[in-house]
């Protein structure tokens, strides 16, 4: 801790995030999910609960709002005065966003969640004192308190079911926050073993555990500077840029015949989720 | 900044290493439940179990049977998380909630650990040997036909050596029972195409029109048909799938349809002729005896009877003329009906008429060796046997992989017949209503803990045998693999035959190493053809194709729809849902708080109703009613649910469990308790959804379970989840 | 050369004023008005300023060192802090940002404002003081006491000054 | 009417206060039982909440933030009123709040102290609470500066300490008459030792002067920062319902009004239960009324404010908030937090029940009650319908355990406030004297001038 190092680095220290003159570099973690493809069927929020240790807190504290799901998936019906919703409804997968500029971040009192060098929004739970404000400043709603200590709940983790924990990552105690990390611990794995060949790591090599498990591969993960990666691919032919809070196609004249856009992107959170619309066919 | 030359990690590693290093060579134990406490398990850790890097083995999911296969994720000896295996053709690495529930099944708390012998009310702990010696002792002087053996689907080597032992009993009494499963269908498809399961390639198809078929959700092979799926909706040269729904209440499936047509339960096959009509009357060559069946399916009197309007039935007619190939899939919520036979081959007939057939409904392959195709279940089977216990046929019973009790109509009156048989086995996971109610329950392996193979019915290309290995050591020493117990009994009658396999494992290795020649390359070492199998976790045989056959069956007899009933004025619509299936598997707790798909309920069963009809009743969310059929009523919250048709009522099967574990007792309600016995006419299937009946308001109301909010499926005009229409859009230049 | 303390006790200001003019007055051996001189009173009187004469007060100069120290403190450290600490971006925000620095800088610039002014109240007043010879519970009730030292031969001529001033009570000691 | 008597004897202040520190009488007792078994109850439902979990208090996903905020605000915009009376009135030479700013100064520094208990109480891991504390460490790890949590950590922790050392700065002189009065026990050796042996000389009083005129100066502006801060817990946030222009000023109204209520409640307990009729009178509480009224006054036109701002804004997603709020689950709160803070003031406007001690005993009661509803009012509707209408929640209620807490603080501060009076002199004796003083002097120059008037409207 020094001044010195405060007014040498000063101008480092005063810019703003995302910016173009320093992006992240070499990885910056997004993803792009194919509502057309996503069919709902929730199996992603399954291998959530497998890969991430998250605890089923059963029917009176789901009844409570307590749910731990990191991924939820929604359902939506279409709001015209229609009888029956004759096209079908409408799923969203929707977890932790991962804003460049996270609205949690800020608040946090004692720094519990940060930015990481990849794009990713942490969580350290050690550090996590439960203030919860991270949770009341999330336009989506994806932080999950631990309300109880899950742990050491009855029939929540029965000795025989905590051999199933997933040691690469911890379990939470009672009074932290929690939410999806695009399975941090597998990115971690990936980049540390690719450390060794002294190569960056490449499209597909790590996997979140939702996208892997989708049977529709509507849920596309990797690395957004990657211009060989799917998910760079996409955000691009969708001419979804990061760092806007309205897309350049959106204010063309007559709108845009392309389907990304990002979920309260208005705000300016810049989320790094891209979500491509529902197709309903228009001939029958 | 924080600046250290000393690299923690690096210092960890050391560490790590070292550490392990003494942990190896260190204590003593042999088995996970007892090293607990200790580091690393193992005095002679397995090649393997290399503390803190995870090793992957391929095995096959046993949580439906559509033989999915797996790659168990395992760390220090323990099974963590089950993967996809990317080179299986049934699901290419992809997998569905329920398969990953399988390691909850594996680790569930509420297994049955020890032989348990009936002692009054109470189960007392025997060892195996006084079990198996029990077993003898109640078969001797028993004649073969007073044998039975009620199972669910069994395939693969199991089946082999089950058919072993019943011949060896000279029993010919095994009933394969599925409380859900598309046994009309299988009958329909052997009229219409000459095989009971054909291949479907919705991939293939520009339209698919699905009469109920849940192929995203429950039905037959969901994994495999949500990746057709997936390339289907991205398009057959370009062009954008365009998906068609029927049904009376919406699935999973229905819910992702470009098009979902509700119609009145029970007019799936005169909808099917309907647009058979309309595509007569759109210009498609019709042949001569199916313009005359279909005849007096005008779009009026279809729309009426349907309840779908004329313009759908045109515009679909049109769609379907216009991109070909089609495909026109079947379901259950088609067949459920005491005309479902007719029903499902009207919707085979619209295939037909729509040249479909060999396009993308191709043939299957027959499973080269036809003792391990899969035994599939039905509900006939179960009929048959409760008949059988009934008349007191029936003295020792052997009940696996099914639970009768819970998914039989409390009007067969199962339970009050399967106490007249003098002794009953129940070989289970768990101690489940029919476990409780048998003389010796037996306790199994779990899936992740078993040898076997698993072939199943439906195959997507060729014929993927699936093997089944164990994934990590036992966790209880007292649990036996169904086939080492199968080999067990087996050598009570012909020690000699089967003298020279010590266990289920060296007979499973036997005999796929007997038909090396079939699978590999001449001249492979056995050990090392056998370790690659097992790497591998499939064996793909191509399989002789069947032959398709492409024959019009027009003498379809649809009676119109009926009145409805003013006792009992609505239909119950029993759905199957994706995670919870029949409820064996209700006790994983993931699956209970997986919220369904369309209503977002966890933990508890629901009454769908149309917001319609609830405000007529007066009905409001939350409302427990009473639902009474005539042959018994059930309470369950009402839900208001505007994908299903108004006359119609529907509750989700697989809750309502009395006994099984702590996560499926005294959660929700059991639909299958009240069913009517309708039956199918040709099949003597029991029609699912021909119980009728009514509701009454309890008057008490509670604040229902689930994951959507007070404004339900609303965005409040907010952009959330958009949806746009597809000329609106330009797909051609997407990744 | 020994000193001695006297205490007068007035009824009312207008009385004790008077007496204290003729004390700044009157030169008497070995009697400083300004030094030797003391005021008690019950209440905060700014006559009573007045009539002993401007005296100057430095609390106020504690006030803005305190102030400037605590503002410049609070800056610094709260932006040193944020430049080490892992220089975490969060939300987008600069590492150092400015309008959270500013609230916390005058959160700190009062802080420090005030317990450096009670520091050298404390500082100027003599707090916590040990207490003088001479003390009348009378002082803290409604009365009014002059303290005033002095050589032993000039006692007599204060108090002399008091009682012509209607004094309620004199009180004295041997000082030291 | 005169708001004092100028010819009470300064003996008899001295005695008159004096008495309230003397054996308490028996419904001192019976209060502070109270007091104590509401704290119990308190502590009893943290203990729980401690051991099981946040998750018993209720809350849940979006309603991350209950009554413990709610009431956090609450007495913290309590505090406002004492530093009002105490340094803005003090700089304005408005002496007619000598007789009452004692009382008012220490109830901003309990109050602060019961809401600095609603911080932790808050936390899900209390016992981790040191972290938000910016303490040099090893790792380099600080509290993260940007929150306005934090912010407001700084900002109580400064106004509390201040409070304390202003409070007692102005108590020093008393503390001397206690010191001169009461010659025995553990009350001596405190006195003693707290009077910092003053004893009113020219040096101690011109000094005490210019820190005291400083502080109070200081005071005004961290009063008034401290309240916007916490505004800013929620005008800083982008929730729709908080991230509203005029919060800070519409918080510091509010804090003001509340703080003024509850002036108005001890006012008249205090007079009653210390018999301070003398002193505390009733052209005193009608000047406080008045002022409150004014006060609400501006409150009310700060909430229209609000209300219009949002309904005139195109931000759908606050607007949606605020008709929620008017007919939601919530409405039945919100109505009577604006009857309460806008109507009920209405009577403050009539002469007559200006100085009826059980009308004023009533309305500040219920002024209290909008306010604390207000608080709510701001905190949980945002929860229930904020941007995500997946998220929303309108079932979510508060469990005992919230509500034992809040209840218990009232308790906790009764109790700080109750051993407070009997310590030490909730009627500043010396600044009482001084107002006789002045009076006096006034009424000299009057009659010496030939022109008194009839008795009425000195100030």
């Amino acid at each position: 801790m020094s001044v010195s190092n405060l007014l040498e680095n000063w101008s480092e220290f005063r810019h703003k995030h995302p910016v173009e003159d320093v992006p992240h570099d070499p990885y910056k973690w997004a993803m792009s999910i194919d509502l057309d493809a996503c069919t709902g069927c929730n199996a992603c929020s399954v291998a959530c609960y497998a890969e991430n240790n998250l605890p089923v807190v059963g029917k009176e504290k789901y009844a409570h709002g307590q749910a731990m799901h990191w991924m939820r998936i929604e359902r939506y019906w279409p709001e015209d005065d229609r009888e029956f919703p004759d096209q079908g409804a409408q799923f969203l997968p929707m977890m932790c966003q991962q804003c460049e500029a996270a609205p949690c971040e800020t608040v946090c009192p004692v720094g519990a969640t940060n930015h990481t060098p990849d794009g990713l929004n942490s969580q350290v739970y050690n550090r996590c004192i439960g203030s919860r404000y991270c949770s009341a400043n999330c336009p989506f709603k994806v932080r999950y308190f631990n309300w109880y200590d899950y742990p050491t709940t009855e029939n929540v983790w029965p000795a025989e079911m905590t051999q199933q924990l997933n040691p690469d990552i911890t379990l939470r105690g009672k009074g932290v926050m929690e939410k999806c990390t695009f399975c941090i611990q597998r990115i971690r794995v990936g980049q540390r073993s690719v450390k060794n060949e002294g190569r960056v790591l490449r499209d597909g090599e790590v996997q979140t555990a939702c996208q892997q498990v989708c049977p529709t591969n509507a849920i596309t993960f990797g690395n957004l500077i990657d211009t060989e990666s799917k998910v760079h691919q996409q955000w691009k032919a969708q001419r979804v840029e990061l760092a806007v809070d309205e897309q350049t196609k959106d204010k063309e004249e007559g709108g845009s015949d392309l389907r990304g856009y990002r979920i309260l992107e208005e705000l300016r959170p810049y989320p790094s989720v891209m979500y491509m619309e529902r197709v309903r066919e228009s001939a029958i | 900044m924080i600046d250290n030359d000393f690299d923690r990690r690096d210092f960890l590693k050391v560490l790590g290493w070292g550490g392990a290093a003494v942990a190896l060579s260190g204590c003593g134990n042999t088995s996970i439940e007892d090293g607990k406490e200790t580091v690393v398990s193992y005095v002679h850790a397995a090649d393997y179990v290399i503390p803190g890097i995870s090793v992957y083995f391929n095995s096959t999911c046993a949580q439906c049977e559509a033989g999915c296969s797996i790659n168990g994720r395992v760390r220090e000896g323990r099974v963590l998380k089950l993967e996809g295996n990317t080179s299986s053709i049934i699901n290419r690495g992809k997998m569905c909630g329920l398969g990953q529930a399988g390691v909850q099944h594996h680790y569930n708390p509420d297994r049955v650990r020890e032989p348990l012998l009936r002692n009054g009310d109470k189960g007392e702990t025997i060892t195996w040997e006084k079990a198996y010696g029990l077993i003898a002792e109640k078969l001797n002087g028993v004649s073969g036909d007073q044998i039975d053996f009620l199972t669910g689907t069994v395939s693969g080597h199991l089946k082999v050596l089950l058919g072993n032992y019943l011949e060896s009993l000279s029993s010919e009494n095994h009933f394969v029972y599925e409380a859900v499963s598309p046994a009309v269908q299988r009958a329909a498809n052997m009229k219409s195409y000459g095989m009971e399961m054909p291949r479907f390639s919705i991939n293939k198809a520009k339209v698919v029109v699905s009469f109920g078929a849940d192929f995203l959700g429950a039905w037959v092979s969901p994994v495999h048909f949500s990746q057709q799926y997936a390339e289907f909706r991205k398009g057959v040269d370009g062009q954008r799938g365009v998906l068609v729904q029927v049904e009376s209440k919406m699935t999973i499936t229905g819910a992702n349809a470009d098009r979902w047509l509700v119609v009145r339960p029970g007019t799936e096959g005169i909808l099917a002729l309907g647009v058979i009509n309309a595509l007569g009357a759109a210009g498609l060559q019709l042949p001569a005896d199916v313009a005359a069946a279909v005849k007096g399916y005008d779009k009026e009197r279809v729309s009426k009877d349907t309840g779908v309007s004329t313009e759908h039935l045109a515009r679909l007619a049109a769609l379907l003329k216009e991109r070909t190939p089609s495909l026109v899939l079947l379901g259950s919520a088609a067949e459920g009906y005491a005309h479902g036979s007719e029903n499902a081959a009207a919707i085979n007939l619209l295939n037909h008429v729509l040249g479909n057939v060999g396009k993308t409904i191709e043939a299957s392959s027959a499973v080269p060796f036809p003792q391990i195709a899969p035994a599939t279940g039905n509900y006939a089977a179960l009929r048959l046997a409760n008949n059988r216990l009934a008349d007191g046929q029936c003295k020792v019973l052997f009940t696996y992989a099914t639970n009768p009790i819970f998914t039989a109509p409390t009007e067969m009156k199962f339970k009050e017949n399967m106490a007249k048989a003098g002794f009953k086995v129940a070989f289970t996971h768990y101690l489940d209503e029919t476990a409780l109610q048998a003389d010796l329950v037996l306790p199994l392996d779990s899936a992740l803990e078993d040898w076997g193979t698993i072939v199943a019915e439906y195959q997507p290309d060729g014929v993927q045998i699936g093997v089944q290995q164990p994934l990590m050591e036992k966790l209880y020493p007292n649990t036996r693999g169904m086939g080492d117990i199968l080999l067990a009994l087996i050598k009570q009658r012909r020690a000699e035959e089967y003298k020279s396999f010590d266990d289920f494992y060296s007979y499973l290795r036997t005999a796929l190493l007997k038909n090396k020649g079939e699978f590999a390359e001449a001249g492979v070492d056995e050990d090392v053809y056998w370790n690659d199998l097992l790497s591998a976790g499939i064996i793909n045989v191509g399989g002789n194709v069947n032959k398709l056959v492409d024959k019009i069956s027009t003498n379809i007899q649809l009676p119109p729809p009926p009145e409805r009933d003013k006792d009992y004025p609505f239909t119950l619509i029993p759905s199957v849902t994706a995670s919870l299936r029949d409820g064996r598997h209700t006790n994983q707790p993931w699956l209970q708080e997986s919220p369904d798909p369309l209503t977002t309920i966890v933990w508890d069963s629901w009454v769908e109703i149309h917001p319609k009809k609830a405000a007529e009743l007066g009905i409001v969310e939350g409302d427990i009613l009473e639902v009474e059929s005539r042959n018994g009523s059930i309470k369950a919250q009402a839900y208001l649910f505007p994908g299903i048709h108004p006359d119609a009522v529907s509750i989700p099967l697989g809750r309502g469990h009395e006994a099984m574990g702590r996560y499926a007792k005294g959660y929700g309600v059991n639909p299958f308790q009240i069913l009517d016995r309708v039956f199918d006419k040709e099949t003597a299937e029991l029609a699912m959804h021909e119980t009728l009946v009514k509701l009454r308001k309890t008057g008490q109301r509670i604040i229902v379970v689930k994951d959507e909010g007070p404004v339900g499926g609303s965005q409040q005009g907010r952009k959330i989840a958009v949806s746009v229409s597809s000329d609106q859009v330009d797909l051609s230049e997407e990744v | 050369m020994s000193k001695r303390h006297l205490l007068a006790i007035f009824s009312n200001f207008d009385e004790a004023e008077a007496a204290v003019k003729e004390l700044r007055g009157s030169s008497i051996k070995g009697f400083d008005a300004s030094q030797d001189l003391v005021v008690k009173s019950p209440i905060e009187h700014p006559e009573v300023e007045e009539f002993l004469g401007a005296k100057p007060v430095y609390v106020q100069w504690f006030t803005l060192v305190g102030a400037l120290a605590g503002g410049l403190l609070a800056f610094f450290l709260i932006s040193g802090a944020q430049a080490n600490f892992f220089d975490q971006i969060k939300g987008g925000k600069p590492v150092v940002p400015f309008p959270p620095n500013f609230v916390l800088t005058y959160e700190m610039f009062i802080l420090g404002g005030v317990y450096i002014s009670v520091l050298g109240f404390f500082i100027c007043a003599g707090l916590p003081a040990r207490r003088s010879p001479l003390y009348s519970s009378k002082v803290s009730e409604d009365q009014i006491g002059i303290l005033v030292k002095t050589d032993e031969e000039s006692a007599g001529v204060l108090k002399g000054i008091f009682t012509k001033h209607d004094a309620l009570e004199i009180q004295e000691e041997a000082g030291k | 009417m005169k708001d004092i008597r100028e010819d009470i004897a300064w003996a008899k202040i001295n005695k008159d206060v004096l008495k309230s520190l003397e054996s308490p009488r028996k419904l001192y007792w019976a209060i502070l039982t109270v007091a104590i078994a509401m704290v119990a109850v308190a502590v009893g439902c943290e203990v729980y909440q401690y051991n099981v979990g946040m998750g018993v208090a209720n809350m849940d996903n979006p309603h991350v933030w209950g009554l413990y905020i709610a009431t956090f605000i609450f007495w913290i915009g309590m505090s406002h009123s004492g530093t009002l009376l105490s340094a803005i009135l003090h700089l304005m030479h408005a002496d007619w709040r000598k007789p009452i700013y004692r009382f008012a100064e220490a109830m901003t520094t309990f109050s602060l102290m019961t809401a600095g208990l609603f911080v932790a109480v808050h936390l899900g891991r209390v016992w981790q609470i040191y972290y938000a504390l910016p303490y040099p460490n090893e790792r380099g790890v600080w509290p993260n500066f940007q929150s306005p949590l934090l912010w407001d950590a700084m900002a109580i922790f400064t106004y509390l300490s201040s409070s304390i050392l202003f409070l007692y700065v102005g108590m020093i002189p008393d503390l001397a008459i206690c010191r001169d009065n009461i010659h025995s026990g553990w009350r001596k050796k405190l006195y003693t030792l707290l009077s910092l042996g003053w004893e009113g000389t020219d040096r101690q009083w011109r000094n005490f002067r210019i820190t005291y005129l400083t502080i109070a100066c200081f005071l005004i502006p961290l009063a008034v920062s401290v309240h916007s801060i916490v505004s800013s817990d929620f005008a800083s946030s982008q929730q729709p319902g908080w991230h509203i222009t005029s919060f800070g000023p519409y918080f510091v109204a509010g804090a003001l009004y509340s703080g003024c209520a509850a002036i108005i409640t001890l006012f008249i307990i205090l007079r009653y239960v210390f018999k301070f009729e003398e002193y505390m009178t009733l052209p005193i509480l009608k000047k406080v009324v008045r002022l409150t009224f004014a006060i609400a006054m501006v409150w009310t036109y700060l909430n229209l404010i609000e209300y219009a701002t949002v309904w005139y804004s195109h931000d759908e997603a606050s607007k949606h908030v605020l008709i929620m709020k008017a007919t939601g689950v919530y409405a039945p709160f919100w109505w009577m937090m604006n009857f309460c803070g806008s109507i009920v003031p209405l009577v403050m406007a009539f002469k007559r029940f200006q100085t009826n001690i059980p009308v004023m005993m009533v309305v500040s009661l219920l002024l209290n009650l909008g306010m604390w509803l207000e608080r709510w009012m701001i905190v949980a509707p945002t929860f229930a319908d904020g941007y995500y209408p997946w998220t929303w929640d309108h079932d979510q209620w508060p469990s005992f355990v919230q509500w034992g807490i809040v209840f218990g603080s009232f308790g906790w501060f009764t109790l700080l406030f109750m051993v407070f009076c009997k310590i030490f002199p909730s009627v500043s004796m010396y600044e009482v004297k001084e107002m006789v003083y002045h009076r006096s002097l006034a009424n000299k120059k009057l009659e010496v001038t030939g022109m008194q008037e009839s008795g009425k409207g000195a100030h």
